[in-house]
């Protein structure tokens, strides 16, 4: 399947890891007949029937509950939150159960549970249905956080999402799912924990995830026009965090940019400012430059909106910053 | 004590909207009237939307305006409700201009939520709504508070609160439900059952068939009524009943409000998962404008009158709402926080 | 299809605990001396945490002896439980011996969770154990999935959630058991009634008196026991039709047990909350070991004796404990996260 | 009251705002008769009564949303939740509801809630019992996070929270409740949003919140021995945060160490870190140094707790790594 869109890119990973490990079924609202909210499983209740495809009751609580019971019980669950804004209704269960029972049990139990999400904006959703929320859960040691960028990454991350034998908080990004991407014909786990190199620079390093990975590469095209060489990586593994990638990438580039859609304040670009600073002190010739969204909750009107939400241009901004220093 | 936020206000309508005793001939009219008001409001957002002048996305409470206008033609003007995703109908009936309405789906500053919310976050709390909400269940523990807050204060208001059959499977309704009843608290719990969450039929998300909804009240000893839903007159008088028992201190009513939504679940959803003929038959038998209409005997001639009259009233409100004005972009910061401090009040 | 995380133990004691049919006098003599077990540990472990002992803080079950003992009879070994934070008595009656509790309990190595968890989490999963939360609701939606995952390889389980009265007000426990109602899942809800919440008694967190509470199922259209949880008897016969209900895939059982908590709600809680004299009644009137012990005629030289060996088995517990292990402290991050990946099972 | 309790300090803010102002109550489980698991309210349900001192359900869920609709409604309630570790079920509430409620209604709606919790290890809690969650919050635009560390300053900030228009989400930590120190006889409002340098010092600023702050003084008396001056700064409120007074001390001393009891992962160091990077970093001699738990759920037994969770000595080490660099 060479071009291949992220919405179809994750079905695949589903499907292809149904077949024949009868320990993986799906649950969540909507996900059998309509596919759920993003038809991300359209079809798939046809093939594997409503066993498997399991719709469920509006239960957040239960959903992942009944996800970590089955997993403990030796199934692999993949169990979807409609909107990561609705995780706020299970973070009892995702945080002191899920993530915990391993080591309060002393190794007795494992949760090889997946969960899988999706949000941002773009698209006038209004306050609730816009978060993003990734920040909280690389806090929680026991969790692994993905949050996968293009078609190749979420289908190969996803898989190994699936057969990883801890609970993943697995996140999409809802105006992702129909851009395409080259895929290989073979699905190819990608390790959890590995970052990715998606363009190689020497002026300044962005470190990006989700939409705002898209949003760093339009940026850094611009800033080549300017004759500015910029690196941008992807963590992909929020937790664990592939430390030596990043920090090695901001040591030859002596310029770090973070750019997430989250708000700024307590996301994820504090804990990489964090992390780039220890690493890379003695090596940084600007401060570090955050790049996320105002902190407000999300308006509906698309002009407050948009004003909020970082772009490409809020990017480059950024590496201007970091380049304005001598 | 310092004032409530919500200062009583009279109803635009000039009387008590909970005026007992049966209804006037000339009074049902003026709730067809407003029912009809919310039915072509809502056939012309789906129109807009479709059109791609409306940003965000949207559910239409088509097939269900009898409780809107039922229920909060039995309300006190400063008795407060909480809506859901399906918020035009209620606020509409709780008095907001469909003009504010439609100028907040247009994210204009003329919205009724300054064109901040959207759809799904309809307020208006001097009209006692004190906002519609996008995630299902919230705003029910929301509304034991302000009932709490108007027991403590010992004021004769109630809180209504609105949700669907998908909304009793979260743990927010457990909660709010058992404490309103703990508590003896003045809440109408308003199940406008129409046997869908989304896609999910009844028999996949409630082990309860439709009709026993009543049951969910029983786990707290809360009293519970019966309603139908597309009848207009069935649901004020149930909603008049509920509220007197609520406001005389005998605790909160569940309302098993049995209705249903003749539209996707959201604007352009293709329901793949029901059979076209449902909805059909559901339009032709058990539309709430239909029954009402027939009961009040009203010509066709009468009918074409009232109509033009609303089709006109939301026209305007679409020049109104296109006319409005766009936010500052730095508007979005307006609101994080409230400035100052609460002043004593000793 | 890979083997599931327990494989089926045998029981300890050689035989199905599920065989049918009235309990013989030898069984019950055998299961009154675990409750003694169980209230001789309770005692102990008071003991040892008023000396200081013990970290953390404790919540025993003392007066709830029978409903621990006479459910886990009715299960069969591979059947699996969650717990509470007052977990002792469970852990104990589904198998695990009071040796590695009590390690537990001290922080050892050879504790059922290797010092991990402590009085409030409790596991043994070979016992199948699942482990005793100390966020109240937390194991419910827990014990559905297990009984899911039973129900789709077709595995004769049941998944068995304790939980107090008060854990009946949490979100969790509603939308456990509407979907386990709505899957069909083979669950036994067993509610340990005693009337109680920390502090709060039922008629400060409840709408309904603790007799009424069989109609939180009603909420759900489950099936529901009222049982006398003094009388151990009627636990294990409760309980194995209770069983037999949800392993024939006929849906799970809510058991409304009706119990008493004899100490305070911690060790160490003063209980200002409640008047001396009601404990000092209920342990004259209401001592399910003595209930037994009556209804067996058990004579107080038998009793010196049962009552010598298992004393000898709890000191024995302390020494072992004390004798433990303690962890290194880099042991702490030894568990955080499984390695490797779960093999493909094609 | 010369010599007071960090317990009866938080009562008697409670005490004074409730008399002669009855928008304020009380909401949470076991808080009347039994005065909270911590007995902070103990005997207020003698002075106050039922109404006003109210045993809730074990429904957090509830709880927070029921003070949200009474606040909206014109109260000032002040809701306990036992546990911070609880705080979990109340996510969906805190974050979705009572943040976003002002912005989403244009400004329509104020709420004046304080939401009040406890937590913190250092007593063989347990994974369940022991977590420090502040760092999410501040993730949150709408709320305002308040972690006091001393009797005087969690009276003063208490009072403030209660009055404060916005959603305050009040921390307070298990271990200090005993604690004494002088609070003035006059309650005086501490404004939120105001750092407090406990010490000051010249060679290195140590930014502490919670139990952290009486272990960095602790760190700080030792470090003067070895002739090592070090500053210990409190931001006191987390949101919104006094970064003025922060940045401003790092460029004095040049050196920073930020120290909380939560695991440095994704917390509220790397928030504080990022920022201080950014305001400082002409002035830096040494990368920021992160002093928090390991990046482990909590165990038990006590070796290992004690292994897990910072004290004076981790402080210590992380003050000698940034004097370490020339
Ligand atoms: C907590 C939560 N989960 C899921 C959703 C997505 N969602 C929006 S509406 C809806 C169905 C609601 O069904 P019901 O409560 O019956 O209301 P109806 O749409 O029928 O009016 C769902 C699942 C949500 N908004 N909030
Ligand atoms: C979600 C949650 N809220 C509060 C607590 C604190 N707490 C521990 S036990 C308890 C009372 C539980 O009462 P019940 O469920 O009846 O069990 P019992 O103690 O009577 O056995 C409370 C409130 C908790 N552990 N978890
Ligand atoms: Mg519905
Ligand atoms: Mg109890």
């Amino acid at each position: 399947m060479p071009e291949t869109t992220y919405r179809e890119a994750v079905r695949d990973a589903l499907s292809q890891a149904m077949r024949g490990d009868d320990r993986i079924f799906l649950m969540g609202e909507d996900i059998a007949e309509m596919g759920g909210s993003m038809g991300v499983t359209s079809g798939m209740v046809a093939e594997f029937g409503p066993e498997r495809i399991r719709n469920t009751p509006i239960s957040e609580i239960a959903i992942v509950g009944a996800g970590i019971g089955a997993a403990i019980q030796g199934m692999l669950p993949v169990v979807e939150i409609m909107y990561e804004d609705f995780l706020t209704i299970s973070m009892e269960q995702i945080v002191n159960q899920a993530a915990k029972h391993r080591t309060m049990s002393g190794g007795q139990v494992k949760v090889p549970l997946t969960i899988r999400t999706q949000g941002g904006a773009g698209w006038s959703p209004g306050a609730q249905h816009a978060q993003q929320l990734e920040s909280w859960f690389v806090h929680v040691p026991g969790l692994k956080v993905v949050f996968a960028s293009t078609p190749e990454d979420v289908r190969g991350l996803l898989w190994s999402s699936i057969y990883d034998p801890n609970p993943v908080i697995f996140f999409e990004h809802r105006t992702l799912y129909p851009i395409k991407g080259n895929v290989p014909d073979e699905l190819v786990p990608i390790p959890l924990g590995k970052a990715r190199v998606h363009r190689e620079g020497t002026d300044v390093t962005v470190i990006a995830t989700g939409r705002l990975v898209h949003e760093s590469l339009k940026a850094a095209e611009d800033a080549e026009k300017e004759g500015i060489s910029v690196e941008v990586v992807d963590p992909r593994t929020l937790s664990p965090l592939d430390e030596a990638t990043l920090v090695g990438s901001v040591r030859k580039t002596t310029r770090c940019v973070t750019a997430h859609e989250a708000v700024v304040q307590g996301g994820f670009g504090a804990e990489l400012a964090a992390v780039v600073q220890h690493g890379a002190f003695d090596y940084l010739d600007a401060p570090i430059e955050r790049v996320g969204a105002e902190f407000a909750p999300l308006p509906f009107a698309p002009v407050m909106e948009d004003f909020c939400v970082p772009h490409a241009a809020d990017v480059l901004d950024a590496i201007h910053r970091t380049l304005a220093r001598a | 004590m310092t004032p409530v936020t919500q200062v009583p206000v009279t109803d635009e309508r000039g009387k008590s909207r909970a005026s007992t005793g049966a209804l006037s001939e000339e009074r049902l009219r003026e709730l067809f009237r407003e029912m009809l008001l919310i039915r072509r409001f809502e056939e012309k957002v789906e129109e807009r939307f479709r059109a791609g002048d409306l940003p965000g996305f949207l559910h239409v409470a088509i097939g269900q305006e009898a409780v809107a206008a039922g229920v909060c033609e039995a309300l006190e003007p400063d008795d407060v409700i909480a809506s859901t995703h399906r918020a035009h109908a209620h606020t509409i009936a709780k008095g907001t201009p469909v003009n504010a309405i439609m100028a907040e789906m247009h994210g204009k500053k003329e919205g009724c939520s300054g064109g901040y919310g959207g759809s799904m976050h309809l307020y208006d709390v001097a009209c006692g709504n004190m906002g519609a909400n996008a995630v299902v269940g919230g705003g029910l523990p929301q509304i034991a508070g302000a009932a709490l807050a108007f027991k403590l204060r010992g004021e004769p208001r109630v809180g209504v609160a609105f949700f669907g059959d998908g909304a009793t499977n979260t743990g927010a309704f457990h909660e709010s439900m058992n404490l309103a009843q703990l508590w003896k608290l003045p809440v109408l719990f308003v199940l406008e059952n129409n046997g869908w969450a989304e896609s999910t039929p009844a028999t996949q998300q409630l082990p309860l068939a439709v009709e026993e909804m009543g049951q969910r009240a029983a786990a707290y000893g809360m009293t519970a009524m019966e309603v139908d839903g597309q009848d207009l007159e069935a649901v004020v008088e149930a909603t008049r009943s509920a509220r007197d028992h609520a406001v005389s201190g005998q605790g909160p009513v569940f309302m098993n409000v049995r209705t249903y939504r003749f539209t996707g679940h959201y604007v352009g959803d293709p329901q793949v998962y029901r059979d076209k003929s449902e909805v059909r038959q559901l339009r032709e038998t058990q539309d709430p404008l239909e029954l009402l209409r027939a009961r009040l005997g009203m010509t066709g001639e009468e009918f074409e009158r009232v109509d033009a009259a609303v089709m006109a009233e939301v026209e305007a409100s679409v020049e109104f709402a296109q006319a409005g004005t766009d936010p500052d972009p730095q508007d979005a910061l307006k609101w994080v926080y409230a400035e100052g401090t609460m002043e004593r009040d000793a």
